[in-house]
């Protein structure tokens, strides 16, 4: 344990707090998403080199994009509802 | 929800937060160690790394029942119900093309490395699905692929096959003396063959976890 | 302190935010989010607390890979039926919950800059 | 190594996640026929490992040859075996069920199969896994394939439903994770067997266990954590509902069992056990008034499920640091229970179900006419509520028995007190229906019929809540054998 | 399994497989029906006589099926649990042939002769019962079978006598049951035995067992409609004619005060229950009854709700005499169980013929009535003659041996009760038999259903139930002497429950 380890620490910690805090969801995502990549290096220093890589295909890359992509439907799927919909009933 | 609420879930959890940290500070080293234990019988395994030795072989049912996970979330994702197939939503972008013609390929081969270092070096049938799943959700992106929500057989074929060869290969086991168990030489060409399996399928279900969401105003505005 | 158990204590700080976010926070994609950080702690914990003596232990490190296709599976079942969710109401917060997303709302404004109220 | 081909345990795993995947592979809608020769050889499978179980008594099996702590073993002991007949017992009719309604009201049945065939192997993998990690695996398993069979009803109400359910069980699952995580982190192991004769009270032991038991009463929805489960137990298609409230609280249940009074033994609390106990009680009471108030059928029925989970829970106070009788007592009324409410809480929603598919509607008050339409179901439906009020012979009633007794030898009054007035609370809201069914059908209304195999489905469900209170012996005699606890 | 152990199992599945087939025929096929009920009923009877034969010949009927570890199912055809059966089996045979002709043509009857054939189930299961638990499942499913039946009309306010009958019921149940546990948790098995199964426990016991006495009799006097826990008794009176008959000369009722006979006799033991000074506050309880129920009956027009009160307080003869310590107080509750029966039952025909044929409902309309019906009217007299007490019928033979019970017991005061109760006996029917018989009829009945024809004041199928039961009233009294009568074998089971009796 070193210097590194207490910063990238402090790093994950306020990355994971700040996307959760976000009120911009899309802000959050992109937390979320740095938060994976600092988990993937976490998971070098724990000579855990296995998960890292999954980490940043899986955790960091795939969740991301999902939630990215979700986010994108929510901003594009909020607007025709607040104008109300016709065609919802299906 | 009430903020006396709010204010006593975050007491709780700071609680928790304390509790957890002190009992970990505190803790006797383990009675049982299982390292020495892997790299003891790693040469029984039928490959050379350790985690993928316990990934697809000491504990390869924990890897059997996580790919049915995998499977049925998107089974679930098709049960919750999804509007009718629209053929690809939006126009995309000419760079994001020009990146996808080039890049998926690369990401294939990259997905076969992944495949076949596994079995002695970091890497794996996982890391290897999910770039090729990647890979889909570039071509996706870039409008090379439809989103499908009732996948056509062929596809379905596709999806459960690797998952399919596992669970045939589970029950040969049986034949061997237990449920997943390999037979001593072949353990390495059938974990190889398991993987492969298992990094089409995987790389498929996870694209499928993009392509087969339900169609939202988004893709309705563009048709 | 060994660099195992250094992490596995990020994770149980990372495990309590979690499940904090997950109970106040009212928007499904934020709750989601918590589900993957509360993930993320335990799985430090379970490799990080296996090697607090130093030694890489390959068990729990393929336990987490595990974990982790495990947790996105959740996650991209949870993500498609928000979308789901969304498509037939409208909006990605369950029932029940909107009242505490305009309150928390209005809480932002007067405290802008806050952080949230879910976390240790 | 022949004699492992036909090993029943293993099938009983492998055989659903066959007809699983390939129902998958056959499409939307397909798959009822290949579904149900996979549950009828469960049933068969089932039946065989419980005799082997009685005859040999209890056996554990290596998964891929690697004994514990290094591979996965699988446990059979009796009360494996018990929840692995109750769960083929009870999908068995429910499957045949499952084929009549979807053939009658084909909405949200299209990918039923399979994910239903998904749910099964979850359960009987988790019944039979001896690893904590993997228990871990398989509770997600089953997790993820109860939110995918609650969200194929489809409407905005079914899919929030679905989602506020997917969110506790992945709290529930993710805060037994972490304690998995401690005790691999304390003891560098998690087969059941190796931990059990290390488990002391160290700091994060006791901790994980905290975790492990939290998460596992928000999966069973033990009040107050119940919030989840009417809507989605409501809100789901019958034959669903049926599945979700008979079989899959079960498998939270039996895990807590399990580690309360398997591994955790010593470190298991009297206070912690009168906790629980409380919570019990306040499930039931609390979720027998809210059946009460319910004006739709189905939310009345998941409500009494509410109730009903808590008398399983009444096992932790009344089996923990209580004389060996009591204890004994306690453990066979606990599993009486479960039993008992898995065949009964079946039945009723499948009533339920036939009598919606009749009337067209989910409100109580239009089941006027239902009596004189479908008296089959009606009765259906009351024998259900036998055994859910307690009353003998019956499942219910023998739990109820059990219960006292243990409650008696250890000298716990206030549980009798619980235990009686959630008898007379259970049939206000069993009558309330009976009663709103005797009715005359209003002029206008027209009940329909529901499908004979409806029915009959139901009913063979309902008798076998009657059955078991008959011949409960035999199951109590399996458990004995097979060194259950 | 020998034949001799399952034929207990007959007798109970001889009502009961006719009733679930019941259930599932149309509505329309009343003749097989019918066949089918009479066939249940005179099955049961054969075999009853073929049962009472083999007693005599000492051979044993015992049904033992293990149900829980250390907790039995047992059927057992004791003195006892005979001579409610044979009440029981008789009085199905009547009403069955009554409510055959009752319910002609009335909606759900396939429904209503499923459930009466499972009450009458559950009624030979109460008395063949070997052990306390045996007694509490049939107890239930009494309360089960006979709810349908109660609230058969659908009416709102047969709905709300259910309600009210199944919360006395069901709250009865749960307050039986545990006492029920309580007792098995401290006895083990309790089984019913002559001269009881508990005084052999510790002296330290005695607290314990004194509270679950009362939580037994409390659990049992709902249904025996002990004051004050007979509220849902007149209440009740909204179902049909042959439902009221058989709850009230039968099976609920008389099922409540079998309970506490048996509880007295064979669990506690009589000697043992008046060494813990439990009878003594049970013949109050029982006095009390007595007196406000022949008061209550006083002030009813309604004939059924009089009829009613009139139970409430004929039913608490027979816990007199049971509380009563002394084989001649036995005797005179164990033959009131049979002779109130058969009483009581051929009033309730009695009023049920009045107002299906005429439309009465109520004492005050009851003017003339015994011109137009004097076959049934005259059913009613001996009834009621009976239950003020008249000799030489069947009334006057039970308040005779509770009065010398009395007696003997040392308890004068009970005489007092007896002489009350009689005088309110006569004072509340002897009215109604001066209206029927001596006043002028009305010009036309509340509701005339069914024309005299010839010899038939009313359907045949009503008619000769209630005539039959009036002359068995007046044989068992006339007879009471002889062997094979009621009197004869409360006799014999007084005998056996005084082991260590030296009067």
């Amino acid at each position: 344990m070193n210097a590194f380890d207490m910063l990238l620490a402090l790093a994950l910690l306020l990355t994971a707090w700040r996307a959760l805090a976000a009120s911009d969801l899309f802000k959050g995502s992109v937390l979320f998403i740095v938060f994976g990549l600092l988990m993937a290096i976490a998971w070098a220093r724990l000579t855990a080199p296995d998960i890292a890589l999954a980490e940043a295909a899986i955790g960091a890359g795939l969740t991301g994009a999902l939630l990215l992509d979700a986010v994108g439907h929510l901003r594009v799927g909020r607007r025709p509802r607040a104008q109300g919909s016709t065609e919802d009933g299906a | 929800m009430s903020r006396w609420l709010g204010v006593s879930v975050v007491l709780l959890c700071t609680l928790l937060a304390l509790a957890l940290v002190g009992a970990m500070l505190v803790l006797p080293d383990a009675p049982v160690r299982l390292p020495g234990e892997v790299a003891q019988r790693l040469g029984e395994s039928g490959v050379d790394h350790a985690v993928t030795a316990v990934l697809l072989n000491f504990r390869g049912y924990d890897t059997l029942l996580e790919v049915a996970v995998l499977l049925l979330a998107l089974l679930g994702m098709l049960a919750a119900g999804v509007a009718p197939l629209r053929p690809a939503p939006f126009a995309a972008d000419p760079l994001l093309v020009a990146l996808a013609r080039t890049l998926a390929p690369l990401m294939v081969l990259v997905a076969g490395y992944l495949l076949w270092a596994g079995a002695f070096r970091p890497g794996g049938a996982f890391q290897a699905g999910a770039v090729l799943a990647a890979a889909g959700v570039l071509l996706r992106l870039a409008g090379f692929l439809p989103a499908w929500n009732a996948p056509a057989l062929h596809l379905r074929v596709l999806l459960a096959a690797g998952f399919a060869l596992f669970l045939l290969v589970a029950a040969a086991g049986l034949y061997f003396g237990a449920m997943l168990r390999y037979p001593q030489p072949g353990a390495g060409a059938l974990i190889l063959a398991i993987e492969t399996g298992l990094t089409l399928s995987l790389g498929l279900i996870l694209a499928g976890l993009f392509l087969a969401g339900p169609e939202t105003p988004r893709a309705r505005g563009g048709a | 302190m060994s660099i195992g158990l250094f992490y596995a204590l990020v994770g149980g700080l990372l495990f309590a935010l979690g499940v904090g976010g997950l109970i106040l926070r009212p928007h499904l994609l934020s709750k989601i989010l918590a589900f993957n950080i509360l993930g993320s702690g335990a799985f430090l914990v379970l490799v990080g607390l296996g090697q607090r003596d130093g030694t890489p232990d390959p068990v729990p490190q393929a336990m987490v890979l595990t974990g982790i296709v495990v947790a996105v599976a959740a996650t991209a079942l949870a993500l498609a039926l928000a979308r789901r969710l969304l498509d037939l109401s409208g909006d990605m917060v369950l029932p029940g919950e909107k009242a505490a997303d305009e309150a928390e709302a209005g809480d932002q404004e007067a405290a802008p800059g806050d952080g949230p109220r879910g976390g240790a | 190594m022949m004699t492992m081909v036909f090993d029943p345990a293993s099938w009983l795993i492998l055989l659903p996640l066959a007809w699983a995947t390939l129902a998958f592979v056959l499409g939307a809608g397909r798959g009822a026929r290949l579904a149900l020769v996979g549950l009828g050889a469960q049933a068969l499978l089932a039946l065989e490992l419980a005799r082997r179980v009685r005859d040999q008594g209890a056996h554990a099996h290596a998964l891929g040859g690697w004994p514990a702590p290094l591979g996965i073993e699988l446990a059979v002991d009796g009360l494996a075996v018990v929840m692995l007949l109750m769960t083929a017992l009870v999908a068995l009719p429910l499957g045949l069920y499952a084929r009549a309604y979807f053939g009658a009201k084909p909405k949200g049945g299209a990918w039923f199969w399979p994910l239903s065939g998904f749910l099964i192997a979850a359960l009987n993998a988790l019944f039979l896994s001896a690893d904590l990690f993997n228990l871990y695996v398989t509770l997600e398993l089953l997790g993820l394939a109860a939110v995918g069979l609650t969200a194929a009803a489809g409407d905005r109400m079914a899919v929030a439903a679905a989602l506020r359910y997917l969110l506790a069980t992945l709290l529930g699952s993710g805060a037994y994770l972490f304690g998995v995580a401690l005790i691999y982190g304390t003891y560098g192991t998690v087969s059941l067997a190796a931990l059990a004769p290390l488990i002391s009270a160290e700091p994060a032991v006791l901790l994980a266990l905290a975790l492990m038991v939290i998460g596992m009463l928000l999966k069973t929805a033990l009040f107050p954590l119940h919030f989840w489960l009417p809507p989605a137990h409501g809100g789901a298609v019958s034959p669903v509902s049926a599945l979700l409230s008979a079989l899959v609280i079960k498998a939270s249940f039996y895990l807590l069992l399990r580690l309360w009074f398997g591994v955790f033994e010593p470190v298991a609390t009297v206070g912690a056990a009168q906790l629980i106990g409380i919570l019990g009680a306040g499930a039931i009471l609390w979720g027998s008034l809210l059946a009460l108030l319910q004006t739709r059928l189905k939310m009345l029925v998941a409500y009494s499920t509410v109730a009903q989970v808590g008398y399983l829970f009444l096992v932790f106070p009344l089996a923990t640091g209580v004389s060996p009788e009591a204890g004994v007592s306690a453990w066979q009324g606990g599993i009486m229970q479960a039993l008992a409410h898995a065949l009964a809480k079946a039945a009723m929603f499948a009533a339920a179900g036939a009598m919606i598919v009749a009337t067209g509607r989910d409100e109580i008050v239009g089941l006027s006419g239902v009596g004189a339409r479908l008296p089959l179901t009606l009765f259906t439906f009351a024998l259900a509520g036998v055994t859910l009020m307690g009353l003998p012979p019956s499942g219910g009633f023998s739990a109820k028995w059990l219960l006292l007794m243990a409650a008696l030898d250890s000298g716990q009054w206030w549980w009798i007190v619980v235990m009686m007035l959630g008898g007379l609370l259970s049939a206000a809201y069993v009558f309330k229906v009976l009663r709103q069914a005797f009715l005359p059908a209003p002029g206008g209304s027209a009940v329909g019929r529901a499908p004979r195999a409806l029915e009959l489905t139901a009913l063979a469900l309902a008798l076998g809540g009657i059955l078991l209170g008959l011949f409960g012996a035999q199951p109590l005699a399996l458990l004995e054998a097979g060194g259950g606890r | 399994m020998s034949g001799d152990s399952l034929l207990p199992l007959a007798v109970v599945a001889s009502s009961f497989v006719p009733g679930l087939a019941i259930f599932f025929l149309a509505e329309s096929r009343h003749r097989l029906r019918s066949t089918l009920n009479l066939f249940g009923a005179f099955a049961k009877l054969a075999l009853i006589g073929y049962i009472l034969w083999g007693v005599l010949h000492d051979r044993e009927f015992v049904f033992t099926h293990e149900v829980l570890p250390g907790l039995d199912l047992v059927l057992k055809a004791d003195a006892l649990a005979m001579l409610f059966v044979t009440l029981s089996a008789v009085l199905w045979l009547f009403t069955t042939v009554y409510a055959i002709g009752y319910l002609e043509g009335s909606p759900h009857r396939s429904r209503f002769f499923g459930f009466f054939s499972v009450c009458v189930t559950a009624t030979v299961g109460v008395a063949m019962a070997g052990n306390l638990f045996t007694f509490f499942l049939f107890y239930e499913l009494l309360t089960l079978s006979t709810y349908p039946l109660v609230v058969h009309r659908g009416t709102e306010q047969a709905l709300r006598a259910g309600h009210v009958y199944l919360a006395y019921t069901l709250a009865g149940g749960a307050v039986l049951l545990v006492g029920t546990v309580w007792l098995y948790g401290i006895a083990g098995q309790v089984d019913f035995v002559t001269g009881g199964v508990l005084d052999h426990l510790p002296a330290e016991s005695a607290p314990a067992l004194r509270i679950i006495f009362l939580l037994l009799i409390v659990g049992l006097g709902v249904k025996a409609a002990l004051v004050p826990l007979h509220g849902w008794l007149p209440k009740a009176m909204v179902a049909p004619a042959p439902v009221s008959s058989l709850l009230h000369a039968v099976a609920v009722v008389k099922a409540g005060a079998f309970g506490i006979v048996r509880v007295v006799y064979e669990v506690y033991g009589v000697e043992f229950a008046h060494t813990l000074a439990l009878l003594a506050p049970l013949a109050l309880a029982a006095a009390i009854t007595i007196v406000w129920g022949s008061l209550r009956a006083l002030f009813q027009d309604d004939l059924k709700k009089r009829l009613a009160y009139s139970t409430v307080s004929q039913v608490s003869y027979i816990v007199l005499g049971t509380a009563l310590f002394g084989p001649v107080g036995t005797i005179g509750g164990v033959v009131h169980l049979v002779h109130q029966g058969i009483m009581k039952i051929t009033l309730f025909f009695c009023a049920g013929n009045f107002a299906e044929t005429l439309g009465i409902h109520k004492v005050s309309e009851m003017d003339g009535v015994g011109r137009r019906m004097p076959w049934t009217t005259l059913a009613f007299s001996i009834g009621a003659f009976g239950m003020i007490g008249v000799p030489p019928l069947a009334g006057f033979i039970s308040k005779w041996y509770l009065g010398l019970g009395a007696l003997e017991a040392g308890i004068p005061w009970v005489l007092a009760v007896l002489a009350a109760s009689s005088l309110l006996n006569a004072a509340y029917f002897l009215p109604i038999l001066y209206r029927a018989w001596f006043k002028e009829p009305p010009a036309a009945w509340p509701h005339e259903h069914i024309r005299a024809r010839r010899y038939w004041e009313t359907s045949r199928l009503l008619l000769l139930p209630p005539l039959v039961t009036a002359a068995a009233t007046l044989l068992v009294g006339l007879f009471a002497a002889s062997s094979w009568t009621p009197l004869d074998w409360a006799k014999l089971i007084a005998a056996r429950e005084y082991l260590r009796w030296v009067p």
